[in-house]
Formats: structure tokens, sequence, C-alpha cells
């Protein structure tokens, strides 16, 4: 009896310690902890850099900006050593500090980099630079045009009665932005009361036009391939996808009102600097060669210029039409901006998703 | 013969609910096999190639290896602290008890999201890093209840009349425990782990907040959900079934083996 | 109230075909109106799923349940006019003593029949019968064990059926409260007038409170008499040994005048016996005798014959002195003497005497 | 016959004393795992809650103003109250579809094998992943999914319907879906205690097979339905995966403002406000619920 009970004691001790071991799988020498988008950690980029460094890449899956935001607060350098938040999301974490600058001196590629990318605003506090731009895209607006073959080049579309039922809309604040552009407000970043319940109104009356709030690109596409929406607001990505599955009937409106720019931005997570395979990540993806390869993977455009001439003529030939890899069009975007009242839109935000449609 | 109603009827409702529950795992299993891009409709040809993408998918096979380590955990840590909680509270009357049992019943009450908001803060405030270890102390914490909850009925009915002649006749409480208590709640135990080790790999709330470095398998899967929703989650929700399936197979005939009985 | 129940050729056996079990095999009985009858038998005998099959919680694999001539062997339970009271009592855990016998009268085909006052009056009547007047608010698990007892019985008589089934009910009840609840099932049976069927594993309580008992044994019905003449009579070896008659003596037929039958013994000495059936001449029987029926003063009996054997052990048991006689054949008996006369030594010869009525030939 | 002399001495164990330890070494362990992973980690929530933040940085005080914009400002109450709907539609459904089973598994199945069967065959979709299943359903129910072709192969509608996917039906339907074992689990588990016998009396007694349901199975199963229906509504109350996957415009739920509130609003003590709210409720919501198990549980 003695015995059996010291061999199940023990037998239960060796079983806890072991799962518990196997579960504290430690930061191996060389690894590179990502908090990031699908797509940005893929293979493809990945293995040649595993290849060339010998740092192991351990990819965090997030879909939204806010899990960066709450993660990275949450857990530090200890769990995560970099994250590619977008350009609303950027000052959050640089003002909390949360975030380290970035040596520029050690990223030759920044040189090679767009005008707008250079010094943005999201990205820089007291002339430092917080982060290494990398994907980007323009919010497209996009409607079938079997059944919308009249649209204005306005949002105002978005409205239209013969849209009840049949829009996706991004569960994201861009769509504030959008019916903020839509009655006139002129900084969309930086919004009164009074715009804000004006916006709210404008978007309460889209509601009975929208289906389904979308949470990721290839939901947009679903949607609308199974018929259950016949457009909305989405990213490149989205369009490109469906033009590629041959939706010839899916046209970009592209409305007056201007066009809502992300930007998505490498940054190092306080502390994680001393690990040295994170300059090694930041050079390597900023390099034309690495930004070429997730542009093919993810049909983003990316930041720096020169990874558009390593692009296969017909990714080219997308980006060109879409307008992405313009300066021109670039400035004229409304880039996304750091939202010092984010509390108050994201209250805007869930009370239009709250109130019950007609 | 005489229960309440035709067994025919009872049986065709019981069975058209059964259906209900199966439907979408058989739409799952269907689609697993589906040539297209598409983890849903159209059903373009049969194929097995999606099966071998997620077996050789390292995030994949990652992510399920993490599932079970973590529902494996999860076990080690509630069942025995629902077992001690319930037999406490079967034997012993102490102050507070009906604060305890509600206290012990809340992470099952509680949305997983606030039991999940409440430890990252916790571990914040301790400065612990998130792991696969702290999903698991999540999970197990929530779970907890189950076995507590199993347990403790199967003690109610068995009385105390046994534990009481065990400890008239001299045994020690360890002893009441392993020669009395443990044989009579056996089946309760190994209801409650089922239960426990379900719901683990498929627990999504708390862990959602808890995830660190290393992914369990809903995390990845919804991730794969929202890039592209191909077949591959299918046949991770069919590898899921089979694997359990075998796990649950194992550990019964295990337990039957040694217990005689039954 | 006519009830007449009649059983013929019930058959019903578990699980499928071959590898079924048999439970009841072939069990025909007539049960005439106001007889309180017992099925006997051992746990496992048959009896339970019988009465189960009356009572319509079973199907009969074949055969008939006819009440008063009409066929009932496919009515449902709830529309035979028989109430049972089980094993277990099966009392509503969640419902007052009240409530519990009032049950039956408040469903919805009792609607229209019974006002709530005769409901009322019905309730209050019956617990008066089972003396559980005062009970009425409790709950079950508030009732001792006879309590509970009653409350079913009084549930089951409460919608007056002509006929009351009995599953071993006092199966847990201890030795004095078992008596006096005997006491109290006769009464009631005597002053209702209705049909009881009854099923115990206990001889006793099945011969001191039926009119006529069943005993039965792998699901056969083996006899079928009343109580005397299960006592007196028992018609097989099992019946004998299970009612308590364990005096077993091998013998052959010498010679039968009508009912009247000399048997001769393994050592040469006669024994005047009674049977019911028709022997030969030179047939090997079992008769068999109750302790009490032999007669320890051997002289003076015209009609008796005398078995002698050797005196083996004697134990006084208060009201009589009880005897272990080893006869020339080996086999033993018991026997008692009702005057607990002392004997004059062990190991001795000892002779007793039988009259022919006390000795049962046995066949089978 | 030292426990004989024992007793004569000072050192005699205390039977009280003796009662005591045993309950602590059962009793210690869980409560100080409570206290270790719940009690301090709700404590710190409630510390949050009391505090605000300013832009990024968390300032502590003692101010109601967070439970004050919880109660007063939409959609915070609001939400709380539709999720509570969601949830009882959901346990109330649950519920409903658990019930035949549970009574099929306890009365109409008479060898523990085949029971044991049901049983692995009831919680086996649990293995198949919240998220495909849910996923499954899109694939059921949408436009152009098998039920629309179903039923058009059928000849029942022309033209495919939009009200099946995308609302709130598809949320209560894929939570109903996802939760109906755990609601057959515990009334199962309150049926498998009553005795076959009790509805055998019911029906000598000449009560029809509905009536043996109302006045006797229903009553005594109460305990059960109350433990799955708590269950359940707390499950379909604070998910929000199916109102990402399947929901509407309008299909957003608590647990989905508060995970919005950790983030790029970083409105902590707000989103800890929520969760005091909540676990205010579930502690009353336990409350209740274990009073109406005890007045409504029987002793067999």
């Amino acid at each position: 009896m003695g015995n059996v009970k010291i061999q199940g004691l023990a037998a239960g001790a060796v079983l806890t310690l072991g799962v518990l071991a196997a579960s504290q799988h430690a930061a191996a020498e060389g690894s590179l902890a990502l908090l990031t988008w699908e797509g940005y950690s893929d293979d493809l980029v990945v293995a040649p850099f595993t290849e060339k460094t010998g740092c192991v890449v351990e990819p965090t899956y997030v879909s939204s900006n806010d899990e960066i935001i709450a993660k990275t607060l949450a857990s530090g350098s200890a769990t995560i050593d970099l994250v590619s938040p977008s350009n609303d999301a950027t000052m959050t974490l640089i003002d909390a500090g949360a975030v380290e600058p970035i040596d520029k001196s050690k990223l030759p590629h920044l040189a090679d980099y767009f005008p707008v990318f250079q010094s943005p605003s999201w990205l820089v506090k007291d002339n430092d630079l917080y982060g290494v731009p990398y994907g980007y895209g323009f919010l497209r607006l996009v409607l079938d045009s079997n059944v919308i073959p009249d649209a204005p080049a306005s949002v105002s579309v978005l409205w239209d009665e013969r849209l009840k039922g049949k829009l996706a809309m991004w569960d994201n604040l861009e769509t504030l932005y959008v019916a903020a552009r839509y009655i006139g407000v002129k900084d969309v970043y930086n919004m009164t009361d009074e715009e804000l319940q004006k916006t709210r109104d404008a978007l309460i009356a889209l509601k009975p036009n929208i289906r389904k709030f979308w949470t990721s690109d290839a939901e947009f596409q679903q949607l609308y391939m199974q018929k259950e929406v016949v457009g909305g607001n989405t990213t490149e990505l989205a369009v490109s996808g469906l033009w590629a599955q041959s939706a010839d009937s899916l046209k970009e409106v592209l409305p007056q009102e201007g066009s809502g720019g992300w930007s998505d931005s490498w940054m190092i997570v306080k502390g994680a600097s001393e690990n040295p395979c994170v300059y090694a990540w930041l050079d390597w993806i900023s390099s034309p060669e690495s930004q070429a390869l997730a542009s093919k993977l993810t049909g983003y455009a990316f930041a720096n210029a020169k990874s558009f001439d390593m692009l296969e003529p017909e990714a080219l030939a997308l980006l060109t039409k879409l307008g992405t890899g313009d300066p021109e069009v670039q400035k004229s975007i409304s880039w996304w901006q750091p939202v010092p009242r984010r509390g108050a839109y994201l209250e805007i935000w869930n009370q239009v998703k709250a109130e019950t449609a007609q | 013969m005489t229960r309440l109603g035709s067994p025919y009827l009872i049986w065709s409702v019981a069975g058209a609910i059964m259906l209900f529950l199966y439907l979408p795992i058989l739409v799952i299993i269907v689609f697993s096999f589906n040539e297209g891009r598409n983890a849903g409709l159209p059903f373009t040809g049969f194929t097995l190639s999606w099966y071998e993408a997620a077996l050789s998918n390292r995030q994949i096979v990652r992510a399920i290896w993490n599932s079970v380590l973590v529902a494996g955990g999860t076990i080690l840590i509630a069942v025995p602290i629902g077992l001690m909680a319930a037999i406490a509270m079967d034997r012993f009357s102490f102050p507070g008890k009906d604060m305890f049992r509600r206290l012990v019943l809340l992470p099952l009450v509680l949305p997983g999201i606030i039991t999940g908001i409440s430890l990252l803060n916790f571990y914040v405030m301790l400065k612990v890093p998130l792991s696969l270890t702290t999903i698991m102390l999540g999970q197990g914490t929530a779970l907890i209840c189950i076995t507590v909850t199993e347990v403790f009925a199967r003690l109610q009915q068995l009385g105390r009349s046994q534990y009481e002649a065990a400890y008239d006749l001299g045994a020690s409480e360890f002893e009441i425990f392993v020669k009395v208590t443990l044989p009579n709640i056996k089946t309760a135990l190994i209801g409650s782990t089922l239960i426990i080790l379900s719901l683990s790999l498929d627990e999504i709330a708390v862990t959602f907040l808890l995830t660190g470095r290393d992914n369990t398998l809903p995390m990845v899967l919804w991730s794969i959900l929202r890039r592209e929703a191909t077949p591959l989650v299918n046949v991770a929700g069919t590898v899921m079934i089979a694997l359990t399936l075998v796990l649950v197979t194992i550990g019964l005939r295990l337990s039957r083996g040694n217990s005689g009985r039954h | 109230m006519s009830a007449t129940i009649s059983l013929q050729n019930l058959r019903k056996t578990f699980g499928d075909g071959q590898s079924g079990h048999l439970a009841v095999d072939d069990v025909s009985l007539e049960i005439a109106a106001g007889q309180f009858v017992s099925l006997l038998g051992s746990s496992g005998c048959g009896k339970t799923t019988t009465l189960r099959i009356v009572a319509g919680l079973e199907s009969p694999t074949s055969g008939r349940v006819l009440f008063d001539g009409a066929d009932i062997t496919h009515l449902p339970a709830s529309h035979r006019d028989m109430r049972m009271m089980f094993q277990d009592l099966a009392l509503f855990p969640h419902m007052s003593v009240e409530e519990n016998v009032a049950f039956g009268l408040r469903l919805k085909r009792m609607r229209g029949k019974l006002s709530a006052d005769e409901i009322r009056r019905r309730v209050a009547t019956y617990l008066d019968i089972v003396r559980l007047g005062e009970m009425r608010k409790r709950m079950p698990h508030q009732l001792s064990g006879g309590q509970r007892q009653r409350v079913a019985l009084a549930r089951a008589l409460a919608t007056e059926p002509p006929v009351v089934l009995f599953d071993e009910p006092l199966g847990a009840l201890d030795a004095s409260l078992r008596r006096s609840t005997q006491a109290e099932l006769k009464r009631i049976h005597r002053e209702l007038g209705k049909t009881f069927i009854y099923v115990t594993h206990d001889q006793d309580e099945a011969l001191s409170m039926s009119d006529m008992v069943a005993v039965m044994s792998g699901g056969r019905l083996i006899q079928y008499d009343t109580p005397e003449g299960i006592y007196e009579r028992p018609r097989t070896r099992f019946v004998a040994q299970f009612i308590g008659a364990k005096n077993l003596i091998s013998a052959r037929v010498e010679k039968v005048t009508g009912s009247e039958v000399l048997l001769r013994l393994a050592d040469g000495t006669h024994l005047g016996a009674h049977a019911e059936e028709s022997l030969v001449p030179g047939q090997e029987v079992t008769a068999v005798f109750r302790a009490d029926r032999a007669l320890m003063q051997v002289n003076g009996y015209t009609d008796a014959s005398l078995v002698s054997g050797i005196h083996v052990q004697s134990m006084f048991l208060g009201n009589r002195m009880e005897h272990i006689v080893r006869l020339v054949d080996g086999s033993e008996v018991t026997i008692h003497d009702a005057q607990a006369r002392p004997l004059p030594g062990d190991g001795g010869p000892l002779q007793f005497a039988l009259r022919p009525q006390h000795v049962q030939i046995l066949t089978k | 016959m030292t426990v004989q002399a024992d007793i004569l001495t000072e050192n005699a164990p205390d039977m009280r004393r003796i009662e005591r330890r045993r309950a602590l070494f059962w009793l210690l362990p869980p409560i100080l795992w409570f206290v270790g992973f719940m009690l301090v980690p709700y404590a710190i929530t409630l510390f949050y809650s009391f505090g605000r933040m300013d832009y990024v940085q968390f300032v502590a005080g003692f101010s109601l103003d967070n439970y004050v914009k919880v109660l007063t400002v939409q959609p915070y109450a609001g939400l709380i109250l539709r999720s509570a709907k969601i949830g009882l539609l959901t346990a109330f459904w649950s519920t409903l579809l658990a019930y035949p089973v549970a009574i099929a598994m306890a009365f109409y199945l008479s060898s523990e094998c085949a029971k044991h069967i049901l049983y692995i065959l009831v919680i086996l979709p649990w293995w198949a992943s919240y998220l495909v299943k849910a996923y499954a359903w899109k694939t059921i129910l949408g436009t152009h999914g098998l039920l629309n072709e179903g039923l058009i192969w059928l000849g029942v509608i022309d033209e495919p319907l939009t009200v099946f996917l995308y609302n709130d039906f598809s949320i209560i339907l894929t939570l109903t879906y996802i939760f109906t074992p755990f609601a057959v689990l515990s009334i199962y588990a309150q049926l498998e205690r009553l005795p076959l016998s009790l509805i055998e009396a019911a029906r000598d007694l000449g009560a029809t097979g509905w009536e043996t349901f109302i006045k006797v199975i229903w009553p005594i199963s109460i305990p059960g339905v109350l433990a799955g229906g708590v269950i359940t509504f707390s499950l379909g109350f604070g998910d929000f995966i199916a109102p990402a996957l399947l929901g509407g415009a309008d299909s957003i739920m608590i647990s989905s403002v508060v995970i919005s509130l950790l983030g790029v609003a970083n409105d902590r003590p707000l989103a800890a406000a929520i969760g005091v709210a909540i676990i205010l409720m579930a502690m009353a919501l336990l409350t209740v619920s274990q009073y109406l198990e005890k007045r409504t549980q029987v002793r067999l």
C-alpha cells in the first residue's frame, strides 16, 4: 500500500511538472515573438529571414488593433518583441511608453521609402521615429455595378435605398470616418461632440442597408461571392481578391469626399531591442526584396518604393490600377491619424452597432 | 414498457434533436473533403489534399498539441481542486459554506471574457508573462466547478454511512479517501474529466486575452478563418473529433480495466 | 363488486428469443373476486413479473389476462381497474401525503366524476383507514418506514379499484412492524372486500394472510391451493421444502386403496400415507410429513404407523422439544414434542407415530 | 490498548479538533486557489473600476463615474439587457431541445452501456471546435446555403431567403446548438435520480403519459432544468463569437464591447466596471438559482 501511495503521488507530481514544463515554452535563443496580422509572417517572408539570421519567428495573430494594444500593454517584452499596429493605434502605444524609438542608422532601407512614410505624423514623437512603416493601403468603396449601374462618385451612394440589406461595412472606426466625411466633417480624427452625434445619426440611417459588419478581408470576399451582399467599404486585398475570382461587375467608387488610408508599422516593444533578432527583422522587412514577397502574398502595397520595381508585372499592374504606388495619390489620401478621443468614438460606434435596424 | 409515452414518439423526437446536433458535424466532415478553396459551398469535388495541408501545417499541428497540453494541465488543476472542494462541501459544515459554493460556481456563470480580464489584470500586476501556463491557470480556475458539481452530486447520493464506517474502523483520512471515497466517485470523476477535456479543447473566451506566444487550436482556427476560410478549418474540426474520440476511448478502456466492476 | 381475474398460459421472455431469459413460463391462474391471493416464491421465480403483467406494467410474450371475462392483456396500466403498491413504494417525493393520496383522483380522466369536496372526503377516509389522519401535510421524507407503507396503500386504495396489487411492499420493515402491518392489511381486505394479489417470498406472510396461495418456482406455477392445502398437502418436494416441511423419507408404494396408500420404508416397516394422484405399487416415492405431526406417544393408535430411528440431538424451544432422529436409510428427520418431555438419553433408539392423513406423497 | 491509555492522559485527542483538521485538509487547497486565482483578480478588477484613464495613464482613485456611465450612457446597460435576452432565449431553446434527449436517455435505455454511448454522442459535437461549427452553420443558413438550396429544390420557396443568417435568429440558433449538450447533461443528471417506479406508479394510478410528465417528472426535474438553464443562459449571455461570425448589423453583445474597451480605446476602468457589474449580476443569479434549486429539490 505504502509503495502504491508513493508511486501514485510521484507519478502525479511528475505528470504535473511535465505538463507545466512543456507549457512553459521558453523564449529560445534567437527567437522572435511577433504580434501581428495574418500574412505578415508567412513562411514566404519568414523562411529567407530565418535562413539568413538563424532567428526563429513565432507569430501570434490578432484580429484588431484593439487586440494589439490590449496585449502589448498587458504583457510587454517578456512575451512580445515586435508588434505591427495601424496608424490610428500607434500613438497610443507611443504615449503609453510601451514601445521604443527606432535607431534609423541601423536601417539603411528607410532611405528608399515613399516620402509619406519617411516620418509620418503617426509615428513621430519628440523627433523620434517609433515605427518602421510596412504594408499600407487605401480603403475602397466597391459596389456591384449590376445593382447600382449609376453610382455617383460619392459615399452618399451607400445610403441608396436599392442597397437595403445588401452592404457589408467594416467593423472598424473607418466606417465612422466614412460617415463623418459624408456629412462634411473637416477633421474626422478630431470630431466635436456635435459632429460625433451627427455622424452617429448618419450611421443609424445607414443601418438598414447593412447586412453584416465584416471583420476580415476574407469575410468580405465571402460575403460578396456568396451573394450575401453587393458591396461596401473594404481593403485592396478584398478588391483584388474578388477581381481575381472574376467578380467583374464589382466596380470601385472613387468618392469625392476622399478615402481613408491605413498604414501598418513594425514597432519594438519596450526592452525588446536587446534581442539581436529585432533589428535583423526590421532590416529584413524594410528591404525591397522582402516587401515584394509580402506584397505578392498579401496584395497590399508596401512602404519601400523600390519594392514596386521587384513586383511581377501583373501585381504591379493591379497596384497601378488601384493607384497605390502613386506619390501624388498618396498625398491626397486622408491617412488615419491618432484619435485623441478614441473612447468617445468607440462609444458612438458601439451605440451605432447596438441600435436596432428598422 | 409503460413509461411516458410510445418509445417511437420519444425516440423520433430525440432522434430529430440528435440529428440537429449532428447536422453541422456532418457538414464539417463532408466539406473537409471539398476540393474548392472554400470551407463552405459550393462543393466542387472530393480531395484529401486539405488533410495533407493541415497535417503539414506546422502552425495547426503545433496548436493541436498546445491545446491537448493545455487541456491536460487544466484537468490536472481542475479535477483535484474540484474534488477537494466537493468533499469538503459534502462532509463538513463550515461558516460561509453557501458563499463558498457560490464562489466555486461563479466562473461557470461569469462570461469567460470577464474571467479573462480579471486574470489578465492579475498577471499584468504580477508581471507574469502570458504563456500556455497562464491559459491553463485561467481555464483550470474556470472549470473547477465542473468537477465540484459532478462529484458533489455523487457524494450526496452516496450518503455518509460508508465514510463513517471507515472512520469508525480507524481508517486515516487518506485511507478513507483512497479505499472508500475514490472507488465510489470514480465514474463522476471520469465524467467531469471528460467534460473538462471537451470544454478546454474548445475554450475561447478565457483564452482569448491570456494567449502569449503559443496559440491553442481555437485561436489558430480563428486566425485562419479571418484570413481565408478554407476547408482547412473543417479538417481541423474533423481531426479534433477523431482525436478526442480516440483519447476518450483509451481513457474509458483504461478506467474500465482497472475497476473490474461495471 | 365482481373482479375475477384469470391468467391463461402466460409467458414472458426478457431479451430476445434464444438468448432471452424465460421469466414466466406457462402460468394459468383463476382468482375469484374478493379473494386475497399470494404469489409465493423465492426471488427470481417470476412472481413479480406475473404481477406486473396483471398490472399492465409489462406485456406478456404470450398468453392472456382476463378481467371478468374481458381480455385486458394489452390494456395499458392506467386503464385497468387495479392499483399497485410498489416494492419501493414509489411515493412522489415532491407531494405531501395528502397530495400523494389524491393523485389518482385529480387526474384528467377523473374530471367531472369527483368534486373537490368528494376528493377531500375520499382522501380523509382512506387516510383514516390507514390511520394516518394527522400526517396529511407531511412530505414523504418526513415519515417513518411504516407510515410510508401506509401512504402508498392509501394512495392505491383511494381510487377505489376492485383489485389491489402488492409487490412485496413490506420487505423493508422490521419484524414487529411487519406483523402489525400484515394484520392491518388483512383487516382492510376484510373491510373493503376487494381482490388483493400479493407478491411475497415469506411463506408465513403468505399463509397467514391469504385465501389462496400460488407457489411459483423457475417461472412456473407449482401449486395453487388454500394455505391449509399448501401447508398440509404440498404437491411437490419444492413446495414442501419451501413452506418448511423438511422431513422427507424415501419409500416404495406397496398397496393403493383409493387415496390411502401403504408405503414400505428402507427398514422394511410400513407407513400409511395419503396421495392426491394415482400411484402404482412398486413406484419409488418420497413421503413428507411435518415435524409437529409426529406423535411421541406411540401406543394406542389404530390408524397410525410407527417409524423408528436413532435419537441424534434434542433442543428445548420453550413451548416444545425438537428432536432430530436418524432413520435406517441414513436420512435425518425433525420431530416436535409439544409437551417438551425430556428423552431418556442421547444415542438411544426412538420411535414415533404418524397418521396417514399427515403423510403426503410426492412424486416429483 | 494504548487507545484506552490515551483517553486517560491529557493528550487525549479532541474529536472537534480532529474534525476541524480534516475539514481544513480538504478545504484549504481549494480556498487558497480560489483566493489566489479568483478573489485577488476580481479585487484588482474592482480596483481598476474605481479609477480612470488619463489618456494612456491609469489613475487610481475612488470614483463611481464608470458605474454611472455603465448604467446611464448607451450602449452599455442596453447591451447588458440585450445580451441577457439572447441568453434567456438560448437557455429556453436549449432546455426545450435537451429535455426529450435527457428523457430518452434516462427512461428509454435500459442498458448502462447504451446510456454511456448516448452520453458520449451528446458531448461529441463539442469536440469539433466552436468556430468550425459556427462556420458550418454559415454554410447551412446562408442565402445560397444548404437550407435555402434544399427549400428551393423541394419547391417550398422560389427565391432564396435572407432571413436565416446575419441576425439574432442565427445567433440564437448557433448558441442553442453549441450549448444544448450542457442542458442535456444537467437535466439528465436530475432525471437519472428518479426511480422508474414513480412513473409506473403514476401510470398505474391512471395518469396519462402527459399527466405523468406534468405532475411527476417535470416538478422533480426542475433543479436540473434550473442548473442547465443557468449555465446555458450564462454562456449565451457572455458570448462574443457568434455575434461576430453570424450576427447581423445590430448583433452586438456586451462581451464584444468589453473587448473593444480594452483595445485602442484603452479604457480599462470602464471595462472593469462592466466586469464588476456582471460579476455582481452573476452572484445574484447564483443566489437566486441556488435558493430556487434548494426549494425545488426533492429528497428521494
